[in-house]
């Protein structure tokens, strides 16, 4: 395709290398090891079954009898467990691990299921306008009033309610990707439609239009291309979003159960344990789930001023 | 103006309308009424014969209907476990969220313009670049998290500050109980409040500093500049009322983020209010009280809504016209 | 006597890993009363220009050298507070869109009373008063309703007369109006024209009126500059410029107006485009696109010479009009 | 009329928008008694023009006089209100998008903005080659890739350049690329709409030159959306003047330069600034623009004209021709009190 310039170009690695975006972001060392952590974490809590020296899952390793050691530089701390035991007498490095995984595979899916419902939902208010528009964005806007957790808390509730918790914890896993996922696609599917509005003005929109292509060539080989900074930053700045989210249902016992923890989950049956002293049961979970979430933010905020699409939490 | 106040209006009876819907469908498949009001050992006859009189066979739209017209009369059912009626059960732990609300609402309007517009104006002072560092983490610790901290620092560690429950309220009137009145009172409620506060607050500061820095770079800025005048109007007379503007709307979709985020703050703090009592009351499949929950928080929702729109179209000069006909 | 005095102006911009120059060393002069046009097409920092003499550039734009002596002192050195006494007081300024110049939340009286007080001590109802009869002076019809409305509820023209009242509210001694008619109707373009004319010459007030516009230059004002990637390369009369301009860009600019070329003719294009602040070529800026372009027009800029009756910086200006007097005997 | 079949013909043509839309509004007043005002814009009321092959015909006014809306409307961006549009004798204004296909071809668009008028995410190659394939599929890839080549340098582009994106280019060079991907698909006629307005002055020569050789060369006809009459009497053969949406007066370009008779056309052309003229004798106008939404009853510049009366408040005046061909609305005019 590229035939005629391919001599006069640089290559693709060079190109990308010397582009805006990663000038910005090898001058900004704080992108550079917000992204090391990200890849960090994820990489070893998705090699969890390989790295964890127990499996939390398996109730033949875990011992009652064991619960609540202290982290190994604490006094009274069993060298086997680096980071301690939980009140079950589970190893919680395994634990924050395999939590960990959950937590991100979560927060992960949920926003796939947003971006997909949102990118639909937004492409389609914004390029078809008129009536569709205005009930899907009023729609958008009461969701939004309501505000994902309320909406997620009420649905969970009574999801736990109706189907019993064993059912509940059963399938835990995918009502909170459900549920996450499809809450929050007003976030989504504002600001798509949003730069999808801006975008249809501009002249190259009716230029197509001219020539004759369809609204499906032209919403999704024009105007999709042209709206992806936005989907981008926002899609950064929901998985942060998600893992938080799914950390308050699990910690309110409407999310991942106590058996399967996720990071929320095992921050809230520690919490029931801060009063005897037991504070690494909270505290290491705690530590975890922040620096995860702060990074993702932190390459949030860097995508967003690299980008430089207006965009705002809210 | 008329016409888009009844609009809103028209809005709000619509939203409330799809509300009680759900809570009804809830409350249609959520639980057994006839176990609660009998227990297990009554006959299939009699259970049919009390079915009748309930009105359990009726068609849906008559069980609606008469749902409706009992929650348009302040009936949303009587609780299981309270044996109370729903709403008085809500009632009485209201006072207590709304101050908890109101406490968190004080801490982030009040410090959230001041910060913001400094950090707008000075994007580069060294205070500036520590409040956008800590606002990022701030934004990035769950409540719950900030709220565990503080009990454990403030009360566990150090005891300055109780961990549970509202203290010594007074009583005002009805079933208002306040916090602000003692300094028990104020000692109870100040972690909650900055917990609450604690997500909100940095999310404000970044939307304030935002706003304020792209209309510090507006051309009715730099005319203001050109006109000679003093920066300190320019940064509160030109550039803050254009820069609340859209902060208004915002604050009030954020209303509702922030009675979903009590229920988190409640449950660390055992804070006796509606949320932690709608956990409990989920935890006891008391379905009445789910639904009015449900229902008492979306018409929280959709009055402030409603009113937040109000104030902006009152507010913004331009909205008449622009806001009129889209 | 001498308004304004502009000494080798320098103007930088940082950028990601150097410095541009968007102004280089101009020098102008501006008397009491004196209406001076600055022309040229966008990128020959003509509106930098504007800001740069109100003190008024935003970052990353910096004054680099030079000297800009207003009323005998020199703006460069003022102290902020001393600056901000001088705008809008002594020297006010005219913006491109009247749309989105005025303060969308506060209403045309606020906006014009907050400028009186900032510079003089007056209760609101006495700035009231100076703001009616100015906003009677630009034939703003019933001023005193205009005072209570905001500006979405004006149209572009009368709101460009509400900010020319602006300006000479506390009766300025320079207006620099930044091309003031550019986002109005052709209709309403001629009005505030005529209206800003009218107003500076009965008010004697120096005018500066930035514009790409040769027609408007032409009408409005007593001398020119021509601007070109950052330079003057042509300054002096208004009637001169316009009728025998000297320097090949200059010429350029007026030959390709389609008035000059007979309808359905092919008109006198310059080739090329101007040079962008980034790689603006060494030696003459406008070699590249120059028909009478030498080798040391590619290596050494031109200063600016007395020609006749203009300063033109242009190294072959003498080869240039004998040509053209061959022309015109042939 | 012994006059050659026009390509382009439209009759009649109107479009209103309307100001309240929104979903609720309309559902939620219908029931009640409160029930609102119905507000439109006017932008184009009752226009018709007709353009012959071969022939530029200039449609000039003021922001708001429905100039664009008339192009957008012909290009079938917008579905007028009321009225026909036929090109080459057929009727185009009732088409669905896929019947229009083969007109596409026919007929092409050249938009203000030249930098928003190319997708900044694809390559000049990409944007080119895309139209070609689009409208004809049999063509292989070396045919097309021939095409983009030679329009290219058509518009004096070099080929080698096709690789790069929009923003490496000028905003002249743009503007030439976005005619060259018009001229892909061969088209008759094309619609400009102020294809110069938003370039430096030096440049508008440049792109005014290529469209006018390109005229030559392909034989194209044009419809060309402006404000600046020193280019209309450049480039156009024929002019129609717009007001709030009606057209004013509609002549051949040489005769509205030199014997202009609608007091809006007059005015217009003495507010240009001229370069060798001392003493501007520019028409002021009365007061501004009148929004186009609620139209007047009578004649639409009946607020601003000099020579307005009683009969031009009520009576909306038609076109009328005018001895040396020209067609003007106006009542002055038809009752000869305009030089008296």
């Amino acid at each position: 395709m590229s035939s005629l310039s391919t001599n006069s170009e640089p290559s693709r690695w060079a190109q990308i290398w010397n582009s805006n975006i990663a000038y910005s972001f090898r001058r900004n060392p704080v992108a550079v090891v917000s992204l090391l952590v990200f890849a960090v974490i994820t990489v070893m809590s998705f090699l969890a079954p390989l790295i964890a020296p127990f499996d939390p899952y398996d109730p033949a390793q875990i011992d009652i009898m064991n619960s609540e050691y202290p982290p190994v530089w604490v006094d009274g701390a069993d060298p086997l467990f680096m980071l301690g035991t939980d009140d079950q007498g589970r190893d919680l490095w395994s634990t924050i691990l395999y939590g960990t995984r959950l937590s991100l595979l979560i927060g992960i899916c949920a926003v796939g299921l947003q971006a997909f419902l949102g990118i639909s939902i937004g492409l389609i208010a914004g390029y078809v306008g008129g009536r569709i528009d205005s009930l899907l964005m009023r729609l958008a806007d009461i969701q939004l009033s309501f505000s994902t957790l309320m909406v997620a808390i009420i649905f969970l509730a009574v999801t736990q309610a109706m189907f019993g918790s064993e059912t509940f914890n059963q399938y835990a896993i995918y009502f909170l990707i459900a549920v996450i996922g499809v809450a929050e696609w007003p976030q989504y599917a504002r600001t798509v439609r949003a730069t999808v509005l801006a975008e249809k003005k501009k002249e190259y929109v009716d230029s197509a239009r001219v020539l004759g292509f369809g609204p499906i060539r032209i919403m999704v080989r024009h105007i999709l291309p042209n709206s992806l900074s936005p989907i981008f930053v926002i899609s950064t700045v929901q998985v942060a979003n998600a893992i938080i989210s799914e950390a308050s249902l699990s910690f309110l016992g409407l999310g991942m159960p106590p058996s399967q923890p996720s990071l929320g989950s095992l921050i809230s049956s520690g919490f029931d344990y801060i009063f005897s002293g037991s504070w690494w049961i909270t505290a290491i979970p705690g530590v975890v789930l922040v620096v995860l979430v702060l990074v993702i933010n932190l390459l949030g905020d860097w995508l967003r001023d690299a980008l430089n699409p207006k965009l705002y939490k809210g | 103006m008329f016409a888009y106040l009844v609009k809103r209006v028209f809005q709000a009876i619509a939203v409330m309308f799809v509300i009680s819907l759900i809570g009804f469908a809830i409350q249609d498949n959520l639980g057994d009424p006839l176990r609660e009001l009998v227990g297990q050992s009554v006959s299939e006859e009699v259970r049919q014969e009390l079915r009748d009189e309930l009105g359990l066979n009726d068609s849906f739209l008559t069980q609606y209907l008469r749902f409706a017209g009992n929650a348009l009369q302040g009936d949303l059912g009587t609780s299981y476990f309270f044996k109370e009626p729903a709403l008085d059960v809500i009632l009485k732990k209201l006072p207590a969220t709304l101050e908890l609300v109101v406490g968190a609402s004080i801490i982030i309007i009040g410090l959230s313009i001041p910060v913001g517009v400094f950090t707008a104006i000075y994007p580069n002072s060294i205070l500036s670049r520590l409040v956008m560092g800590l606002s990022i983490i701030g934004i990035s610790i769950p409540v719950f998290l900030t709220a565990i901290l503080m009990i454990f620092v403030f009360s566990v560690e150090y005891g300055w500050f109780p961990s549970y429950g509202r203290g010594d309220v007074v009583h005002v009137f009805g079933y208002w109980d306040t916090n602000f009145a003692s300094l028990d009172g104020w000692s109870h409620i100040l972690l909650p409040s900055i917990a609450l506060a604690s997500i909100m607050l940095p999310l404000f500061i970044r939307l304030i500093r935002a706003e304020m820095m792209e209309v510090l770079q507006s051309e009715y800025v730099k005319y203001a500049k050109a006109k000679g005048i003093r920066p300190w109007r320019i940064y509160f007379v030109h550039a803050l009322k254009n820069t609340l503007l859209p902060v208004i709307t915002v604050g009030g979709v954020q209303i509702g983020t922030m009675v979903a985020y009590t229920i988190l703050t409640e449950t660390v703090f055992q804070w006796p209010g509606m949320g932690f009592m709608f956990l409990e009351a989920v935890n006891r499949v008391d379905t009445p009280l789910i639904v009015a929950y449900l229902i008492v928080v979306g018409f929280i929702f959709v009055v402030t809504n409603t009113i937040v729109d109000l104030i902006y179209g009152l507010v913004n000069p331009t909205v008449n016209l622009a806001r009129m006909g889209a | 006597m001498s308004l304004l005095s502009v000494r080798d102006l320098s103007v930088k911009f940082a950028m990601r890993d150097n410095t541009v120059t968007a102004l280089n060393q101009i020098s102008f002069d501006l008397c009491k009363g004196e209406r001076l046009g600055i022309v040229g097409e966008s990128g020959a920092g003509k509106s930098i220009t504007g800001f740069a003499l109100m003190n008024l550039l935003s970052r990353p734009g910096y004054i680099d050298s030079g000297k800009i002596q207003f009323l005998g002192e020199d703006i460069t050195e003022m102290s902020e507070a001393k600056m901000r006494s001088i705008r809008g007081n002594q020297m006010a300024m005219i913006f491109q869109d009247p749309m989105v110049t005025l303060n969308p939340v506060l209403t045309i009286g606020q906006q014009m009373v907050e400028t009186l007080q900032a510079h003089r001590k007056l209760s609101k109802s006495e700035a009231e008063q100076i703001a009616i009869v100015k906003l009677r002076e630009v034939y703003i019809p019933s001023p005193e309703e205009r005072l209570n409305q905001y500006p979405h509820e004006l149209s572009g023209g009368m709101r460009q007369r509400i900010i020319i009242a602006i300006a000479l509210l506390l009766d300025p001694q320079l207006i620099i109006a930044d091309e003031p008619t550019t986002a109005l109707d052709v209709t309403i373009q001629a009005d505030i024209m005529e209206l800003l004319l009218e107003l500076c010459e009965s008010n004697k007030v120096g005018l500066i009126l930035i514009t790409h516009d040769l027609g408007v230059v032409s009408q409005m004002t007593e001398r020119t500059l021509v601007m070109y990637a950052g330079r003057i390369i042509e300054a002096g009369r208004t009637r001169e410029i316009i009728n025998d301009p000297q320097h090949p860009y200059t010429q350029g600019l007026i030959n390709a107006l389609p008035q000059q070329t007979k309808p359905g003719q092919r008109l006198k294009q310059i080739p090329g485009n101007m040079p962008s602040l980034t790689a603006i070529p060494r030696g003459c800026p406008f070699s590249p696109r120059c028909e009478y372009a030498q080798d040391h027009c590619l290596t050494e800029a031109p200063k600016p010479v007395q020609y006749t009756h203009v300063e033109v910086a242009c190294h072959e200006v003498n080869r240039l009009h004998s040509d053209k007097a061959e022309e015109m005997i042939g | 009329m012994s006059a050659p079949q026009p390509l382009l013909e439209i009759r009649n043509l109107e479009k209103r928008f309307e100001l309240d839309r929104g979903f609720l509004e309309t559902l939620k007043f219908k029931g009640g008694k409160l029930v609102q005002e119905k507000r439109e814009v006017h932008a184009v009321n009752n226009v018709s023009l007709e353009v012959a092959p071969g022939e530029a015909l200039c449609v000039v006014g003021e922001s708001g006089c429905g100039k664009s809306t008339v192009a957008r409307l012909i290009a079938g961006l917008l579905t007028p209100s009321a009225g026909e549009i036929h090109y080459a004798g057929e009727r185009i204004d009732d088409r669905s998008r896929r019947a229009l296909m083969p007109l596409r071809k026919k007929m092409q668009m050249i938009f203000q903005n030249p930098y928003a008028s190319l997708n900044p995410r694809m390559t000049i190659q990409q944007a080119l080659e895309e139209p070609v394939r689009y409208h004809n599929p049999a063509l292989s890839k070396g045919e097309v890739r021939d095409k983009v080549a030679e329009v290219m340098r058509s518009v004096g582009v070099d080929p080698s350049w096709a690789g790069r994106y929009p923003h490496e280019f000028s905003g002249g060079q743009r503007q030439r690329i976005a005619i060259a991907r018009a001229l892909t698909v061969d088209p008759e006629f094309i619609i400009a709409d102020e294809p110069i307005s938003a370039l430096d002055v030096s440049i508008q020569a440049q792109v005014l030159n290529l469209m006018l050789e390109a005229k030559d060369e392909r034989g194209l006809t044009y419809l060309f959306i402006t404000h600046d009459l020193s280019v209309v009497q450049h480039f156009g053969t024929k002019v129609a003047v717009l007001y709030l949406g009606s057209v004013c007066e509609l002549s051949d370009t040489a005769t509205l330069f030199e014997n202009p008779k609608h007091p809006y056309t007059r005015a217009l052309l003495s507010a240009v600034p001229q370069l060798k003229d001392d003493h501007p004798n520019h028409i002021r106008l009365r007061g501004e623009i009148p929004t186009p939404i609620n139209l007047p009853q009578g004649c639409p510049f009946e607020s601003r004209c000099a020579h307005a009366n009683s009969r031009c408040q009520t009576e909306k005046p038609r076109p009328q021709q005018q001895p040396d061909g020209a067609l003007v609305a106006c009542h002055a005019v038809e009752e000869d009190r305009l030089d008296g």
